[in-house]
C-alpha cells in the first residue's frame, strides 16, 4: 500500500535556484517501520536534489526488491520510477540509462538485493561505468524477510535472532574499487551532514558512483550485538575527511584558502574540495584508497566519507560511441534505411 | 544396377571435418545452383565443437521449390575419414559416392548397388599448390570443379561466382578457378557420363534471395527503429545480435560525429540482457534481445515482471535441441510452453511463428510494433533451421509509407489536455491497453512508479483483492485484442469435402507442403493451415472446427503447440493427432508422409469400425 | 434485529496492525478454543511489510471440522483504525463488532442491523499497566478476556495456556492473566449476553494436532533424512528451511562432537540454492530447497538440468500470488504449470499437491523416495495458506520399521559383481530407470561423466539422432513408472448415478468438502476426487470418464491443472468446467456453492435443451 | 563426441607411491582445437595428480559449460564428473562438496563461465572459503561460441574479429583475493613447469583454492593484438617466485638452506618452500599480494605463481560445524528421530 502524502504540508517554502521547493522532491509516506535507517537515506536523498536544484521530472529512480528497494516510493514523486525484481536493479538501469542518456539514473538496492543475488549485475554495472548514482541501503540483514543475516554482515555480528554470523562480509566499496568504480563513498543514515554532499557529488558524477549507505534496521539488526547498529557505527565511525561539494554555478562566489584543501573538478565541472587535516586521506589513488580501509577496519573502525574518485573516465556512452542524442527520441528518419537500401541489401544475396 | 536419374530434383550430401574450411566451398556449390535459376536450400549439420569433428552439408535441389528436407541422399561427396563408412551406408540404392581416392577404400566397402566414383582430390591438391594453407581451402574447391561436370553445371556460373568474391584480391582467384578446373578436368577424363543427376538452368528462382534466418531478424529490427540491445552469446542465435550489428555499423552511424544511433551492449548474462531490454523499453527506447532454451530458461522471472508491469518486449528465441544444453547444434521446436507460459504464476505471451527469411525480417519489424501496441513481451520464434541456414526466400521489401506504431503514449501535450485523471493501468479504451509515458515527458504529469508487485489503475501498490482481481482480469481483455493483431494463419482449403486437414508452423511448413503435394499426385487434397501467432484466432479455430480430424505437426516430443490448441481454445485433444520429430534434424518430407500414410490408414480403419464420431 | 445465533459454527476476525504484538493474543484465542476439543483453524492475512500496516486473523470455528474458509465474518475485533469502516462495513447483518471504546465511533458509523460492542481496551490497559512495552502486548490480552466472557469460553483453558506459556518466567504470566480478567470483567458487566455465538467444550478434536504446512514439511525432511539444503529466503517458503533448522538443532548434533549432521547453506539466490540441492543429490545425500513462485522462475534452467542428467531433486513450492512479485503476501495455486513443464525444451516433473499438515509432513518424506527411484525433480506444490496458517491435522506418525528408499545405486559389490557393461542410462529393467553410482565408490568401475548435453547409454556424448530419441523416449517409459508411485488420488463416490464431479487438490480441499456437504444436505451427493499427485494416474482418469462434467476447481486464473489432464491425458477440454478463484485469499465454500448452483443451472439448461451427449 | 582412448598405449610406465601410472590419470581423447591451452592445462591437472598420487576415484570433476568446462572429460577417467550449466559450476561443487567432505574436488571453468555469468557463485563460493580447487582456463573469450570477448580480456586487445576490446578487464586474481580467497595463484598453460606445483599446492590447501591458467585460445584469440596470445603472455610474463610443493610423506627427505626460502605449511601438513631471491615477493599479505599484480600491470608485465596464501583459514564444513563423517554416509539409525520423538512433537502442538 502506498498512501498519498497529504499536500496542506509545508505552506510556504523556500524555492531553490530551479524554483522548486524542498517538498517537491518528497514521495509517498513510508511504509517502513519507525526510526528505519533508510528512512533517513530517503531523507538525504531528498534533501540533496533540493539542494543541487536538479528537476525531479528529469530523474530517474530503478530499485531491485527489500525495504530498500522501497524507498524510491518515498521520494520525488515527480519523476518516473521503477521497483524492479531482485538482484537486476542494474540491467534494468542500464537499459533504461541507454535509452535515454540525458536523465539522471539513481539506483536504490539493499545488501542482499546487492551482494547476494546481485552480485553479478553489480560487478558488470561497474565494469561498464554505467553513469548511474547507485546507493546501496545497507543494514546487514534481509530486512523484508525478516532478517537473515546478509553477504555484508560481519563476521561474529548478532542480530535479533541472536546467532553470531559464521562468515566473513563482503566489503562493497573495496568490491567497488576493485571492479573500476569510479566515485565509491559510504555514508551513514544517521549522518545527514555528510550523506548530503556525498549524494550531490555521486550526482555531479560522470560514471557508476557508488554509496555505501549504513541504514540499521530498527527492527531486526538493531542489537547490541550488531555491527550495524545505530550505537556501534556511532562509536566506531571514522571520516577520510570533510568536504564540500561546490556546483559548476556558485564555483566563481567559493574561495578556498591555497592549499587548505584538495580540489577535485567533476565530469560537469562541478568541484570537490577536500579539507586537508592530519587525518585526511587520499582518495585519489584506488591501492591507497583499499589500504585506506583496511587499516582503519584493522583498528576496527568503519571509515566511511568519500573513499576514492577519479572524475576523468568514460562511461558507458563514451566506450561503445554512442550518438550525444538519446537514442528514445531518434526517429523514423534516423533509423529506418528504407526500401531503397533493401534492394541493395537483396541484390548482394543473389 | 538402376541408376537415380534426375534434373533439378535431387540430394547432395557433404561429409566434411568442421574448421577444415570445407564450408566456402560448400557454399559455393549452393549459390551456384541457386544463380542457375534452379530453387536449392542447403543446411548444415555441425557438432557442438570447433575444430576436427564430423560436419555435414546437405543441399536439397528441387525444380518445384520444395526445399525443406526430403529425406535421403542421392549423392555423397565423402572427404571426412571419421565417418565414411556411415556416408557410404546412407547412400540411397542407385546413389553415386564421390571420395578422395589418393587413398583407397577399406575392403568392406562393397555395395554393388551404388556407384562409386574415386577421385585423388589431395594428390591433384599437393601436386598443384605448395601453400599449405591454401591446400586445405582448395583441396574442397576441387570436388566442386568435380560436381560442376558430373552434375553438368554451368561451369561460368562458378567462375564468375570466384571473381566476384575476390573482386578485392584477384589474385587469389585464379588458384581457386585452378582448383575448379582441375576438379572438373579428372572427373570429366574419368568419369565421362558416370552421372545421372543434373542442373539444368532454370527461371524459378525468380527475384528470390538465398538468406539466412538470423540475418533476416537482425536486418528487421534495423528497420524497426530498434536502438537497444543487451544480448549474450549462444548458439544458435548469436547471428542475430551480429546482424544487426553489421547492419547497424552500415546504417546507424551519424556522418557528422561518427557516434553509433545504436547501443549494443554484450551483457554478463541472459538476466541482465532482458532486463537491458526491459529497462530500455520502460523508458521509450526499441530494444530487443535474442537466446536459445537456456537463455529462455534464465530469463523467466523478468518476462513475468514485463507481462505483468506491461512493458514491451522483443525477445527473439531461436531454438535448438533441449532439454538443458542438449544438443545446442541441431534444431527442434520445443521453447513452445517455456516461452507461452514463461514464469511462475498466471502469465501469456505472445508468440511469432515465421518460416522463412522473408517472415523473418518481417515479424523481426512488425514485433516492436506488437511489443509497444500491447504492452507485453513478443517472442519470435525461430529455430537453428531457420536461423543458421540460408533459405531460398522471396525478396525483402520494405513500405517507405511505414511508420512506426509507437502504442498508447502520451506526450506533454496529451497529458496537459487530459480531463480525467491518468492512470497508468487505467482502461479508458476497454481494449485492455493503458495509456503509459515516457519518463522526464513533463515537469509535473504523468510520473508513475512502475512495480512487478500487484497495483492498482494509479500504479500505487495494493492488496485489495478486487482490485488484484479486476487487473489480472484486464490483462485477459488485452490478450483477447492480441488476437485481432497478430498476423493470421495461412489457410489453403484444396477440398472443401476432405475433412482432414494439417495444422504446423515454422520451419515443419516446407517439407509438410511438399509431402501435401505428393499426396494431390495421387488424388488426395489435404487442407492446411499453417499457424503464423500465438493466441490464435478465431480463423484457426474454424480451420479445425471444420475437419473432423486434424494433424499437427511439431519438431518437439511433448506436442506443445497441441497443448497450447486445447488450453486456450478448448480445442478436443482426440481431434488432434500428432506427428511429431524431435531427433534434431530438420523434419523430412519423407517422413511427413509415412505418418499421415499411417495415420490416414488408422482414420480409415476406425470409419469402418463406425467410430467416425468420436471426436 | 436479529442477531446470528451459534454454538460451535462462526467467523471470528481480529483486525490488527502488523508488528503491534497481536499474533500472540490471536494465537491464544485460537489455542484455546481447539483446547476446548472444538475444531478451529485460524487465518492470517497480512501484509508485504513489516510494521504498521493493516493486518487481520480470522478464525474459523467448525463443529463438523469443515474449516477452510467459510466466506462473511460473524464477530469482528477491530482495533485497527486505519480499516476500521472496512471491518464495520463488512462484518455480516447480526453479526457482532468489537472496537476499542477508549475513542468513541466516528458519527457515520450508523449500521443498526449489527450488535456494536465497544470495550476501553486501550483506558482499561493504561490504568492498570504503566510499561509501555508491555501495554501493546497486554492491550490484545484483554480483548481475549472480553471474547473469553461474550464467547462462554472456558476461562481457565486461557489461565492454564498463559502458565504454560509462560512456565519459564512465571512473573510474566501475572500481568497477561490479569489483562484477560480486566477484558472478561468488563464484557460481563456491560454486555451480559449481548452475543448470541458460543463455544461449547466438545471432542471433536480428537488427538488432532493445531500446526503450520511448512513446519510440517521441515520436519518430514528431517525424519526423511535429508542433510543437506541450500535455500534463499522469501515469504512464505522461508519457514520451511526454519523449521528444518530447528528440528535438526533439536535432532541432528552429534552428542560426542556437538557438530551437526546437516549442511545447512544460505546460498546467494535461488540459482545457488538448487544448484546445491543437485550437487548434494548427485553425491549420494538427500538434499532439498524451499521456494516460492520468483525463485521457482530463477530455477528452472537447474531443473532441466535435473531433469535430463536425472538426478534426484526436492523442492517445495510455497505458492504465493504471481505473476512477477505479485501479492507476496497472499496465497494462491499458480505455480502449476511453470513446475509441471520447468525449463526449456520437452521437460516434465513430478509434482506433490498436500492439503494439510499431516500430508506436508509425509509428502515431505516420501518426496525423498521418489526422487531417488525416480532420478528425476519433484515438486511439493504447498502454498501460503498451508504453510503459514496453522491448520487442525491428524497427529503425525512414524512407521520405525520404515527404510529410505535410496532408488538404484550400485556399491562397489554390486560394480564386482556386474555380468554386462555398466551403462548409467541403461535402462536394465525396462521401467526407464537406470542405475547410478556414487562418486568414489569404486576405485576402478563406476565412474562417468554426468552432462545436461545429449548422451548415450553410457553417459558420452552425442549428437546422434537415434540415440538421443532413444533416451527422450526412455524419459517418457520413467514418466509411465511414476505414476504408479506417486500418492493416488482421494475418490468420494457419494453417489455413482450423479454424472456430475468435482476435482480439486491443496487447500482448496477443505473449502470443497464443505460445499459438498451442503449440496448433500439438499439431498444432491456430488462425487469428489482430490488430486494428490502429478502425472494422474489411471484412477483419475476413470473418474473423469465416469463423469458427464467435472467441476475443476482451482485457485489460479489460468485453469492451470486443467491443462495438464487435456495434456497428459487427453481429456476433453469441454468437459472440465473450471471454477476459479484468484483473488489471493483462500477460497471460500461460499464461492464454491455458489459457483457450483451456477454451473448445475447451466448444465440443466443443457439437458433440457438436449445437447447432454456434446461431452 | 567423446572417444576412449586407445588403452595400447604406454605399455609399461613407472608407478606412484599409491601405485598408479601416469596413463590412471588420463581421460578421453580431447575434442579441443590442436593446440588450445586448455590441452595444456589438462595435462597439468593429470601430471600433478600423477605427482601427488591421489587416488582417481577419491576425485570429483565439477565444471560449467565452454571448452575449457569439457575438459574433465579429458583428465582422470576413473573419477565422477559433472558437466553442469553455464556459470553454475560453484553451487553444484558446493552441494557435493557439503555432501561428502572426504573427496577431493576440482572445479574447471573459463573466464566466461567465471567472470561473467557465473560471477556471483564464484564471488559466495570464495565466501564461504569451500573447499574446493577451482580452476579457471582464462583465454580472454568466449571459445566456444566463437571468440567473443569475455570480462577478462584487456582494455585494447583483439582478436581473430580485429576489434580491440573498449571495456576494462577484470583481474579473477585480485577479485578472488579480495573476496577473501586462501590461496590464489596464476599460471600459463604454456609453462608446465610452474603450473604443476602450483596445482599440487591447490590440493593440498584446505578452502579455496583459486588458479588463474592463462590458457590461449589458438581459433580466435591467439592473434599479435591479443594479450591473451601465447607470443603476448611469454614476452610479459612475470613470477613472484619459484617454489617447491612438498608433500607431508616427503618432509622428512627435503633440505632447505636456512633462509634460503620461507615456508609455508599447509593444512594436511605437506610445506610449501618459496625460493628467496630479490624479485621475490611477499604472498602471505593480502594488499601486498594485490600491490604486487598492481605494480607489475602497471609496468606492463603479467604476474603469475602463487599469489596469495594462507593456509590457516576455516572452509566451509569448519564454518557450519558439520560432522567430520561424510554427510552421504550417514544412515537411518543417524537421521531418522523415530516416532517416538513424533509423539513428543504432537504433544507440543496440542
Ligand atoms: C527472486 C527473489 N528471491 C527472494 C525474494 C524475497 N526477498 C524479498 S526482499 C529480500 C531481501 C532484501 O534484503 P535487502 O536487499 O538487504 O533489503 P532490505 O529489506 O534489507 O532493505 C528477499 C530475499 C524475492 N522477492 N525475489
Ligand atoms: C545459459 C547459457 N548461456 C549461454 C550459453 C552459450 N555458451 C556456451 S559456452 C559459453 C562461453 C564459454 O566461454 P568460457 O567460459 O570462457 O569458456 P571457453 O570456451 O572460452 O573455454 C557460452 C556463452 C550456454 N551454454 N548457456
Ligand atoms: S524491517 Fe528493517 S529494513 Fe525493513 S523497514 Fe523495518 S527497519 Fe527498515
Ligand atoms: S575454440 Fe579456442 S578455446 Fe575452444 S577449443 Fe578451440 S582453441 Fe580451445
Ligand atoms: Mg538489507
Ligand atoms: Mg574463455
Amino acid at each position: 500500500m502506498s498512501f498519498d502524502r497529504p499536500t496542506f504540508r509545508h505552506p510556504n517554502q523556500t524555492k531553490n535556484k530551479a524554483g522548486f521547493t524542498r517538498q517537491d522532491y518528497e514521495g509517498a509516506i513510508s511504509t517502513l517501520c519507525a526510526g528505519c535507517g533508510h528512512d533517513s537515506a530517503t531523507a538525504g536523498i531528498i534533501q540533496a536534489c533540493f539542494e543541487l536544484g536538479v528537476e525531479p521530472h528529469r530523474v530517474a529512480k530503478m530499485s531491485g526488491i527489500g525495504c530498500s528497494s522501497k524507498t524510491p516510493a518515498y521520494f520525488l514523486s515527480r519523476s518516473h520510477g521503477f521497483n524492479s525484481v531482485h538482484g537486476r536493479m542494474p540491467s534494468i538501469a542500464t537499459g533504461a540509462n541507454m535509452a535515454n542518456r540525458d536523465l539522471l539514473y539513481i539506483g536504490v538496492s539493499g545488501d542482499g538485493d546487492t551482494a547476494s543475488i546481485g552480485m553479478g549485475q553489480f560487478a558488470h554495472a561497474l565494469r561498464r561505468n554505467l553513469n548511474l548514482n547507485y546507493i546501496c541501503m545497507n543494514n546487514g540483514c534481509y530486512g523484508l524477510t525478516k532478517g537473515q543475516d546478509s553477504a555484508t554482515a560481519d563476521k561474529g555480528s548478532a542480530g535479533k535472532k541472536g546467532v553470531p554470523n559464521p562468515y566473513s562480509s563482503i566489503d562493497l566499496c573495496e568490491l567497488a574499487i576493485e571492479l573500476g568504480a569510479s566515485y565509491v563513498a559510504r555514508g551513514f543514515s544517521g549522518d545527514k551532514k555528510q550523506l548530503v554532499p556525498l549524494i550531490k557529488g555521486a550526482f555531479a558524477h560522470s560514471g557508476l558512483a557508488f554509496i555505501d549507505i549504513i541504514s540499521p534496521c530498527v527492527t531486526f539488526n538493531n542489537t547490541s550485538s550488531s555491527t550495524k547498529s545505530y550505537e556501534y557505527v556511532r562509536e566506531h565511525i571514522e571520516a577520510t575527511n570533510t568536504f564540500d561539494f561546490v556546483p559548476l554555478q556558485q564555483e566563481i562566489l567559493a574561495e578556498y584558502e591555497e592549499g587548505s584543501s584538495q580540489e577535485v573538478t567533476m565530469h560537469d565541472g562541478s568541484k570537490i574540495h577536500l579539507h586537508k587535516s592530519d587525518s585526511t586521506k587520499d582518495v585519489t589513488d584506488r591501492l591507497t584508497s583499499v589500504n585506506n580501509l583496511e587499516t582503519e577496519k584493522a583498528k576496527g573502525r568503519l571509515l566511511t566519507g568519500l573513499l576514492y574518485v577519479n572524475p576523468d573516465i568514460m562511461e558507458t556512452h563514451d566506450i561503445i560511441n554512442s550518438t550525444h542524442r538519446p537514442l528514445n527520441s531518434l526517429t523514423e528518419q534516423d533509423l529506418c534505411p528504407g526500401n531503397a537500401a533493401l534492394q541493395k541489401i537483396n541484390e548482394g544475396l543473389r | 544396377m538402376s541408376k537415380i536419374e534426375s534434373i533439378n530434383d535431387f540430394v547432395v550430401r557433404f561429409a566434411n571435418v568442421n574448421g577444415s574450411g570445407s564450408a566456402s566451398a560448400n557454399n559455393l556449390f549452393a549459390k551456384a545452383i541457386f544463380r542457375a535459376g534452379v530453387p536449392v536450400s542447403p543446411k548444415n549439420i555441425f557438432p557442438s565443437n570447433i575444430q576436427g569433428l564430423p560436419t555435414w552439408y546437405e543441399v536439397r535441389v528441387n525444380e518445384q521449390g520444395f526445399l525443406g528436407r526430403r529425406g535421403g541422399v542421392d549423392l555423397t561427396v565423402a572427404v571426412n575419414g571419421q565417418t565414411l563408412y556411415k556416408d557410404y551406408r546412407d547412400l540411397l540404392p542407385g546413389g553415386y559416392f564421390i571420395y578422395d581416392s589418393s587413398k583407397d577404400l577399406p575392403d568392406d566397402f562393397h555395395r554393388d548397388d551404388i556407384t562409386v566414383i574415386g577421385i585423388p582430390f589431395t594428390q591433384l591438391c599437393n601436386d598443384e599448390f605448395k601453400n599449405p594453407k591454401l591446400r586445405q581451402l582448395l583441396k574442397n574447391i576441387i570436388y566442386v570443379g568435380s560436381l560442376a561436370y558430373l552434375l553438368d553445371l554451368d561451369f561460368s556460373i562458378l567462375t564468375d561466382s570466384i571473381t566476384k568474391q575476390f573482386q578485392k584480391k584477384p589474385k587469389l582467384a585464379e588458384p581457386n578457378i585452378k582448383a575448379l578446373e582441375l576438379g572438373y578436368d579428372y572427373a570429366k577424363e574419368h568419369y565421362a557420363d558416370a552421372c545421372k543427376l543434373s542442373i539444368r538452368k532454370s527461371d524459378k528462382v525468380g527475384n528470390g534471395i538465398l538468406m539466412d534466418g538470423n540475418s533476416a531478424i537482425g536486418l528487421g529490427a534495423v528497420y524497426a527503429g530498434a536502438t537497444v540491445t543487451g544480448w549474450y552469446p549462444i548458439t544458435p542465435s548469436t547471428s542475430v545480435i551480429e546482424a544487426f550489428e553489421r547492419f547497424s555499423k552500415k546504417f546507424r552511424v551519424e556522418e557528422e560525429t561518427d557516434r553509433n544511433k545504436v547501443a549494443i551492449v554484450q551483457a554478463e548474462d541472459e538476466l541482465a540482457a532482458i532486463g537491458i531490454v526491459i529497462g530500455a523499453s520502460w523508458n521509450g527506447a526499441r530494444a530487443f534481445t535474442a537466446t536459445s532454451g537456456p537463455g529462455i530458461s534464465l530469463m523467466a522471472e523478468l518476462l513475468g515482471l514485463a507481462y505483468f508491469a506491461e512493458i514491451p518486449t522483443v525477445l527473439v528465441d531461436v531454438q535448438r535441441s533441449g532439454p538443458s544444453t542438449g544438443m545446442p547444434t541441431r534444431t527442434q521446436q520445443s521453447d513452445v510452453l517455456a516461452c507461452a507460459y514463461a514464469s511462475h504464476g498466471d502469465t501469456k505471451n505472445v508468440l511469432l511463428f515465421p518460416c522463412d527469411p522473408k517472415e523473418c525480417f518481417e515479424f523481426g519489424a512488425d514485433a516492436f510494433d506488437l511489443a509497444e501496441r500491447l504492452q507485453t513481451p513478443i517472442i519470435i520464434m525461430s529455430d537453428l533451421d531457420l536461423g543458421m541456414n540460408d533459405h531460398l526466400s522471396p525478396a525483402l521489401e520494405w513500405d517507405d509509407k511505414r511508420r512506426y506504431d509507437r502504442g498508447k503514449v502520451l506526450s506533454a501535450e496529451d497529458l496537459d489536455n487530459l480531463k480525467e485523471k491518468w492512470g497508468r493501468y487505467l482502461d479508458v479504451d476497454g481494449d485492455g491497453i493503458c495509456y503509459r509515458t515516457y519518463p522526464g515527458t513533463h515537469p509535473t504529469k504523468g510520473a508513475y512508479f512502475t512495480r512487478g508487485t500487484s497495483h492498482n489503475e494509479y500504479s500505487a501498490y495494493t492488496e485489495e483483492s478486487s482490485i488484484y482481481l479486476a487487473g489480472m482480469e484486464r490483462l485477459l481483455v488485452k490478450w483477447d485484442t492480441a488476437k485481432g493483431l497478430v498476423p493470421g494463419p495461412r489457410v489453403k482449403l484444396r477440398d472443401p469435402q476432405n475433412k482432414v486437414g494439417v495444422l504446423f508452423y515454422g520451419t515443419t511448413t516446407h517439407a509438410t507442403y511438399e509431402a501435401i503435394a505428393r499426396f494431390s499426385k495421387k488424388g488426395l487434397e489435404i487442407n492446411s493451415l499453417r499457424v503464423r501467432a500465438f493466441p490464435f484466432q478465431k480463423e484457426v479455430i474454424d480451420f479445425i472446427n471444420d475437419h473432423k480430424t486434424i494433424f499437427v505437426i511439431e519438431q518437439n516430443r511433448d506436442a506443445q503447440l497441441r497443448t497450447l490448441l486445447m488450453t486456450e481454445d478448448s480445442v478436443s485433444p482426440t481431434k488432434l493427432q500428432s506427428i511429431l520429430n524431435y531427433d534434431g534434424l530438420p523434419i523430412t518430407a519423407n517422413f511427413i508422409t509415412d505418418k499421415i500414410d499411417n495415420l490416414l490408414a488408422a482414420e480409415a480403419q476406425l470409419g469402418l469400425e463406425g467410430k467416425g464420431g468420436k471426436a
